[in-house]
């Protein structure tokens, strides 16, 4: 609940329109949020006038152009420096309650950029669906939540956020509501997601007991000296880990996942995978810099949190790339292959050393991993959501030969399957290098060693697609291949570009990333 | 004037364009794309000779051209100082030659394919060609790469092309398992190469080759105390130079095919015969030994490096000739002297012998090229059969393959005076005077010197059993005949198998003295154009190395090395000689154990032929079982302990809801167990 | 710790009375067991059928959109609270109000879609319609 | 006043008691039943904690945990009504048709 301070404000020399006339509002600041925020509401509108439509292409445009105002906006902060220390540093709305800043921006432009392409893909998979509105609705609202996620800054607005993320999740990973595997995975979901929401804000309660703030600032300051009460924060920094764990399908927290992404609707399991994944770790990274000191030259309560990270990022990608290696599904290996990412991603919270020089560079290849694995996996996902479509099967076998009736999806999952096993000439190459990288130069040898063991055997598994699309005589199920449904192959095209363009576009995104991580150790 | 350098891309990109055009439009094309194939290879070819000329004129290139990533101006950015990733082209005498060898084998082998795929009616000739056009495109990416990242990424390409290549006939069960092996055993050592990458940008923040500031020299000057270079842990600089080394060389070893890592190459047999004659003479095998040449400015500064090669290098080359002896198929035979062949220029690098072990690189793309392309043609005439027991007596029905695949066959057994004879001996050589003051050196050129007979032996075994003789079966009496497109490349190798060696006959210009016919010996020393720190003069005085003579001084010890080495070689040659060159080679074995009435001398002879017959079977199929029990089971072990753990894993996955709730809580309570003995929050 | 003692104290007498009055109550009175005293009571009617039947779906429609007035109630208190002294304070009036009606905005937005597909509409029962068509005919 | 580490016991009672009810209940209501428990344990600390340090906004927060713990029991009864629909029970171990 936040009444506006009168404000004290200082210049707004950090947003845009600086070099222009006159600055913008701050308020603006928060642009990317509130166009997601309107366009959830211009869908509900729309649904209310046009109860009966049976069309969904409106509700489609309407969500997508306002994910692509968002990803514009927050595109055109990033590339003008707001929230950057070169522009007068992050700004704080509502009391701090708020910070955007360049982590915030970066993941704002991830979770847009994801939203954008699952809501043009859904156009094609909800077809001939009777309610599609509460779908669209729920899918930007949840986005909403994920931006509002990346920019919180105090603990109250990061439950909340989470929360706003979570409940239309939930829904929506339950969203066909007569299909039993996606009615089983919205139960596992809620039930696991509910108990560990009540743990997360648990932990918040503790740590609120031991510091008597919520914002992070406040946090901070408060952990440097705690007295007694550190073993109190100390558990509730934990709690708030498995909090984090269960947003990014980490351990121990990552039960949920291969059931959620195998049971939800394709479009679903790509959003819940790719943007609420990142939105977790764009909290998780905020939070644990800004307010447990991580990389900080104190150590919260006794505990080397980065080492705790790093044994959860090597359990994690080693149990998610073994199970998904002996997977008979391929939307399941996906999920599997999923948590192995979080595992990867991981590393950007654990390569931290305490004063450590690159410590910047690790988390911003984390981001930068997170934004590459956002088109790919998306990617991914939406191709199995149009073989979902089409009736083709769930298995291995089925997808043999689907190369032959389907050539341009199949290429670019084909560079989907590639850039996730971090294969040189695409996108996931350059992310994992600079991630393994980093972690090396921090000092973290086993780390980088143990996630290069862990990319090599995934190979084995995303060779199987492959393998199996182009290599494998088709079968007759192939017969039920019989559309070509536009949106949902654009989506999937504009992914797979993607995946590509990175390649001589990395320099941008690995160096914003970076500067808005390290922005974060400053 | 026209600057060559400026086109150096389009060598590259010609292929690729071929790959593009037959992948697209191949279906449509008449013989499914080849032309275009050859064209652009072709092209590329021509391109390549005006390159080499302009190097020859003086010339040497070289030029960033991309800049993919520049980390300049960010605060705590990656490495210890500003890196930048980029694509680049180095142009010297090296990659010239290089660039030559590999166009020319590349055009050959598109020519030759028209005749063992076109005429032969296989399927999917577009996605061959686009394979093959892709192949070439990056193993000449690879050759001009300015920096170790640029080369690591073609190199990962031609790792891809020979996977897709090695498994072109999917739908049988061989080549899908055999690309496999070949692309997961290469990438196991890639693996090692990629952190080797990492170790170098980190240690001096550039990859580059070639030029004041470029990795090699740096590490020379740190060395030196002129450079700080960053190490991990404190350790010395030369240490940590050997592990960097060391780790770069892991990539090599999984390309070319050295010890332990050689077990991927006989399998890869199982993709068309022009494609193995690409891989083995030309491209993916080459591409590990030309790598280690490339950077070999950094290698020379650690002996430790130098050491673990050559010796590697030396065992391989006599361990891969035993396990030649004892195979069936013609293929099989020439894969293993591939092995042993690589073995060889390993231990030329090792031993400080870089102008031989990239004169032995060019002469063995010829002749093996040469000699896979023969096997190709005597597949073509055997109606795909391969078993060499099944031949025999193909002298007369197939004479242009019959004498150029003996041309090929002289070179590789190292028979003067062909062009192995040249390159082998001065292998050995380097070997030997480096050697005699490094016991671990004069090991592996023992090695190598052993397996000089071995070689002889197992290629003219093959002659004698493909050729001569009675023919063994109805097929081998009246073989399909081979057209001009495979007669062609077949006489332009053996050609070159030939006279190749003359361009460097160092030997006569020991002993007779005539100065300037060692001409790769002046080419790669920049005598004509190139780097000055790219030159072998600069790699020897960098070098751990001294040289010893025996018999009191140089012109004896060539002498005597070239002997001896040909002695070998033509003993190996005479046993072949005598248990294969006759009408029934099979039965006149098998009668030797059996007849006990015979004359003392040749039951003797007998004896011996029989107990060293059975020696060495012994000996090589040891060898054999430990490649393919201990080696294959390593990997196959590995791989499914993975999966069998991965099965594990998943079962704690059981589906009910609950149990994921009770597992949560056990994660959590007890990382707060645990974090909290270690913080101390209960006390 | 007085302030312990007090609350043990009570503590005490509240499970003490209610446990004494029972244990008291069972020492007196006669046992005379029934089956007539274990049925449910139901104002004297014989109960037919069991406890648990399905209730329409409507309920729990209505229950949740009582609980989007509840959501507003709960979150509008803070607002309340700190109303007055903000205007005292002498933050302008619709600075103070907007925030407010934003949010009463959204909810609205809200409960109209759910109205107008057809959340509140009292529809009968599948059920309840079969019954009915069977009850009319003779 | 008393002093705050019995509330912090409190809590954690509270806390303890709904864990074990999510860990024990197979039927899907006692399971959303012990969430909320979980969650009112963390109020019991905010407000607690809130009068400690004079500080308002633990209070304010546990009222949007209320808020929120509200709008999650609406998606929660939602959800066990088409698992109703669906498997024809409200057991929550019932639905397992995938796993590993």
């Amino acid at each position: 609940m936040s009444v506006q301070q009168p404000s004290t404000v200082e210049p707004l020399a950090a947003l845009p329109a600086q070099t222009g006339a006159a600055p913008l509002p701050e308020w603006t600041a928060l642009g990317p949020v509130l166009a997601l925020v309107a366009a959830g509401l211009l869908l509900l509108l729309w649904d209310t006038v046009f109860p009966n439509r049976r069309t969904n292409t409106e509700l489609s445009v309407i969500a997508a152009v306002g994910s692509l105002a968002a990803l514009a906006l927050s595109g055109w902060y990033l590339a003008a420096g707001t929230g950057r220390p070169a522009t007068g540093g992050a700004i704080t709305l509502f009391a701090e309650a708020i910070t955007i800043d360049g982590l915030a921006l970066f993941f704002t432009a991830i979770v847009a950029s994801v939203t954008t392409l699952v809501v043009v893909a859904s156009r094609d998979y909800l077809t001939d669906h009777e309610t599609p509105g509460e779908f669209y609705s729920l899918v930007v609202l949840a986005a909403a939540g994920m931006a509002l996620l990346a920019s919180a800054s105090s603990l109250a607005t990061i439950f909340v956020a989470l929360e706003m993320v979570s409940l239309p999740s939930y829904a929506l990973v339950a969203y066909l509501k007569e299909n039993r595997g996606s009615v089983e995975a919205g139960l596992k979901y809620f039930l696991v997601g509910a108990v560990s929401s009540a743990i997360f804000v648990f932990g918040i309660s503790l740590v609120y007991a031991a510091t008597g703030s919520l914002l992070l600032s406040d946090v901070a300051a408060a952990f440097g000296d705690l007295g007694d009460l550190a073993g109190v924060a100390g558990v509730g920094v934990v709690m708030m880990i498995a909090g984090f764990a269960f947003k990014t399908a980490s351990v121990p927290v990552h039960f949920w996942a291969p059931e959620v992404y195998e049971g939800a609707p394709a479009p679903v399991s790509a959003f819940l995978s790719s943007a609420s994944k990142a939105a977790g770790f764009a909290v998780a990274f905020r939070v644990f810099t800004e307010a447990f000191h991580l990389g900080g030259e104190v150590t919260a309560v006794g505990i080397d949190w980065a080492l705790v990270f790093a044994v959860l990022a090597v359990v994690t990608m080693t149990l998610g790339n073994f199970a998904a290696a002996v997977q008979t599904e391929v939307k399941r290996m996906l999920a599997y292959s999923s948590i192995g990412h979080a595992g990867y991603a991981l590393i950007g919270l654990a390569a931290i050393s305490a004063g450590g020089s690159h410590n910047g560079a690790v988390m911003g290849a984390s981001m930068a991993h997170l934004f590459v694995y956002g088109f790919m996996n998306t990617g991914a996902f939406l191709f199995i959501a149009m073989v979902e479509r089409w009736g083709v099967g769930r298995t291995f076998e089925d997808y043999a030969g689907l190369g032959t009736v389907a050539p341009m999806a199949s290429v670019a999952m084909t560079v989907f399957m590639f850039s996730l096993a971090g294969l040189p000439p695409f996108g996931g190459f350059f992310s994992k290098y600079f991630l393994f990288a980093g972690a090396v130069f921090n000092g973290f040898w086993w780390l980088a060693a143990v996630g290069a063991l862990n990319s090599v055997l995934s190979l084995y598994y995303y060779s199987r697609v492959v393998k199996a699309i182009w290599i494998e005589d088709p079968t007759d199920a192939l017969a039920a291949v019989d559309s070509r449904p536009t949106a949902l192959y654009g989506a999937v095209i504009v992914a797979a570009v993607a995946t590509v363009v990175v390649l001589p576009g990395f320099g941008p995104v690995i160096e914003t990333a970076e500067a808005a991580a390290t922005a974060l150790f400053g | 004037m026209v600057d060559a350098f400026a086109y150096v891309p389009a060598i590259v990109a010609l292929p690729f364009v071929s790959f593009l055009v037959a992948l697209a439009f191949g279906k449509y094309l008449p013989k499914g794309g080849a032309f275009g194939g050859i064209a652009a290879t072709a092209g590329s070819f021509l391109l390549s000779l005006w390159v080499l000329a302009t190097v020859a004129a003086g010339g040497q290139h070289v030029e960033t051209l991309y800049t993919w990533v520049s980390t300049d101006g960010i605060a705590g950015g990656i490495g210890p100082q500003e890196i930048e990733l980029t694509f680049g082209v180095l142009i010297d005498p090296l990659s010239a030659l290089m660039l030559v060898i590999v166009t020319l084998i590349a055009m050959l082998v598109h020519v030759f394919s028209l005749g063992y795929m076109n005429d032969e009616g296989e399927p999917d000739l577009p996605r061959y060609y686009a394979g093959l056009g892709l192949f070439t495109a990056s193993m000449l990416g690879f050759v001009v790469a300015d920096n170790l990242l640029m080369a690591f990424m073609f190199f990962e390409l031609v790792g891809l092309c020979s996977y897709l290549l090695i498994g072109f006939h999917f739908r049988e069960p061989g080549p899908p398992s055999a690309a496999k092996k070949a692309f997961l055993v290469t990438r196991f050592g890639d693996y090692f190469f990629l952190v080797g990458v990492v170790a170098v940008f980190a240690t001096f923040g550039t990859a580059s080759f070639a030029g004041s500031e470029s990795f090699p020299v740096l590490a020379e000057h740190a060395l030196a105390g002129e450079f700080d270079a960053w190490t991990p842990f404190g350790l010395e600089a030369g240490t940590w130079f050997t592990a960097v080394g060391l780790l770069v060389l892991g990539g090599a070893i999984g390309k070319s095919a050295q010890f332990p890592l050689h077990t991927w190459l006989p399998d890869a047999m199982e993709g068309p015969t022009p494609v193995s004659a690409l891989i083995h003479a030309a491209t993916m095998v080459a591409a590990g030994v030309y790598l280690v040449a490339r950077m070999y400015g950094f290698y020379v500064l650690t002996p430790t490096t130098m050491a673990i090669i050559a010796f590697v290098g030396g065992f391989t080359a006599l361990f891969a000739a035993t396990m030649g002896l004892v195979k069936d198929e013609l293929k099989q035979v020439l894969a293993y002297s591939t092995i042993s062949q690589y073995g060889y220029m390993m231990l030329a690098l090792g031993a400080g012998g870089y102008v031989a072990a990239v004169f032995h690189l060019m002469t063995h793309a010829f002749f093996k090229a040469l000699l896979f392309l023969g096997a190709g043609a005597v597949i073509i005439a055997m109606h795909h059969e391969e078993n060499m027991w099944e031949m025999g007596g193909l002298k007369e029905k197939l004479p242009v393959t019959y004498w150029t695949f003996l041309a090929g066959s002289l070179a590789l057994a190292g028979i003067f005076p062909f062009a192995g004879f040249w390159s082998k001996d001065e292998i050995l050589y380097e070997a030997l005077v480096h050697g005699l003051n490094e016991p671990l050196l004069l090991g592996a050129w023992a090695m190598g010197l052993l397996a000089v007979p071995v070689t002889a032996f197992y290629t003219f075994r093959m002659v004698f059993l493909t050729f001569h003789g009675e023919p063994r079966t109805d097929v081998a009496r009246d073989p399909h005949p081979v057209r001009w497109n495979v007669k062609g490349p077949l006489t332009v190798l053996g050609v070159l198998a030939v006279v190749a060696g003359t361009v460097n006959m160092v030997p006569v210009q020991k002993v007779l003295g005539i100065e300037g016919i060692d001409l790769l010996h002046l080419w790669l020393d920049g005598h004509y154009g190139g780097f000055s720190e790219l030159t072998s003069h600069h790699y020897a005085e960098l070098g751990p190395y001294s040289s010893g003579y025996i018999a009191g001084g140089e012109v004896p010890t060539v002498l005597i090395g070239a002997g001896v080495s040909l002695a070998l070689a033509l003993g190996g040659l005479g046993l072949a000689w005598k248990l294969y060159n006759v009408a029934e080679p099979a039965e006149h074995t098998a009668a030797l154990g059996g007849v006990k009435t015979v004359l003392y001398n040749n039951y003797y002879q007998d004896e011996l032929q029989v107990r060293l017959a059975g020696v060495t079977a012994g000996v090589a199929s040891a060898a054999d079982t430990f490649d393919q029990g201990v080696i294959d089971g390593v990997v196959n072990g590995v791989s499914s302990v993975s999966l069998v753990s991965g099965d594990r894993i998943r079962r704690v996955q059981t589906g009910v809801v609950t149990h994921y709730a009770a597992l949560l809580t056990l994660g959590v309570t007890g990382l707060i167990l645990v974090l909290g003995v270690l913080g101390g929050w209960f006390l | 710790m007085s302030d312990w003692i007090a609350i043990g104290a009570l503590a005490v007498v509240g499970i003490g009375i209610p446990l004494g009055m029972m244990g008291v109550s069972a020492l007196l009175r006669p046992s005379v067991p029934e089956q007539g005293k274990r049925t449910i009571y139901e104002s004297g009617e014989v109960p037919t059928g069991s406890a648990h039947i399905r209730f329409n779906i409507q309920y729990y429609m209505v229950a949740l959109l009582f609980l989007v007035f509840d959501i507003e109630t709960v979150l509008l208190f803070p607002w309340v609270v700190i109303y007055r002294p903000a205007l005292n304070a002498g933050v302008p009036m619709a600075r103070l109000l907007l925030p407010m009606l934003a949010f009463v905005g959204i909810l609205t937005v809200g409960l109209v879609w759910a109205w107008r597909n057809g959340a509140v509409e009292w529809m009968s029962s599948p059920r309840a319609m079969r019954r009915k068509t069977e009850r009319n005919q003779p | 006043m008393v002093a705050p580490e019995y509330y912090l016991l409190l809590a954690a009672a509270v806390f303890c008691i709904g864990l074990f009810g999510v860990l024990t209940r197979r039927e899907a209501l006692y399971f959303l039943m012990s969430v909320e428990l979980m969650l009112n344990a963390a109020n019991i600390n905010f407000v607690a904690f809130s009068a400690y340090y004079g500080d308002l906004t633990g209070q304010v927060f546990s009222l949007f945990v209320i808020a929120l713990a509200a709008a999650e029991v609406a998606i929660g009864i939602g959800i066990i009504l088409v698992l109703y629909r669906n498997f024809g029970v409200t057991d929550v171990t019932v639905p397992r048709g995938m796993r590993w």
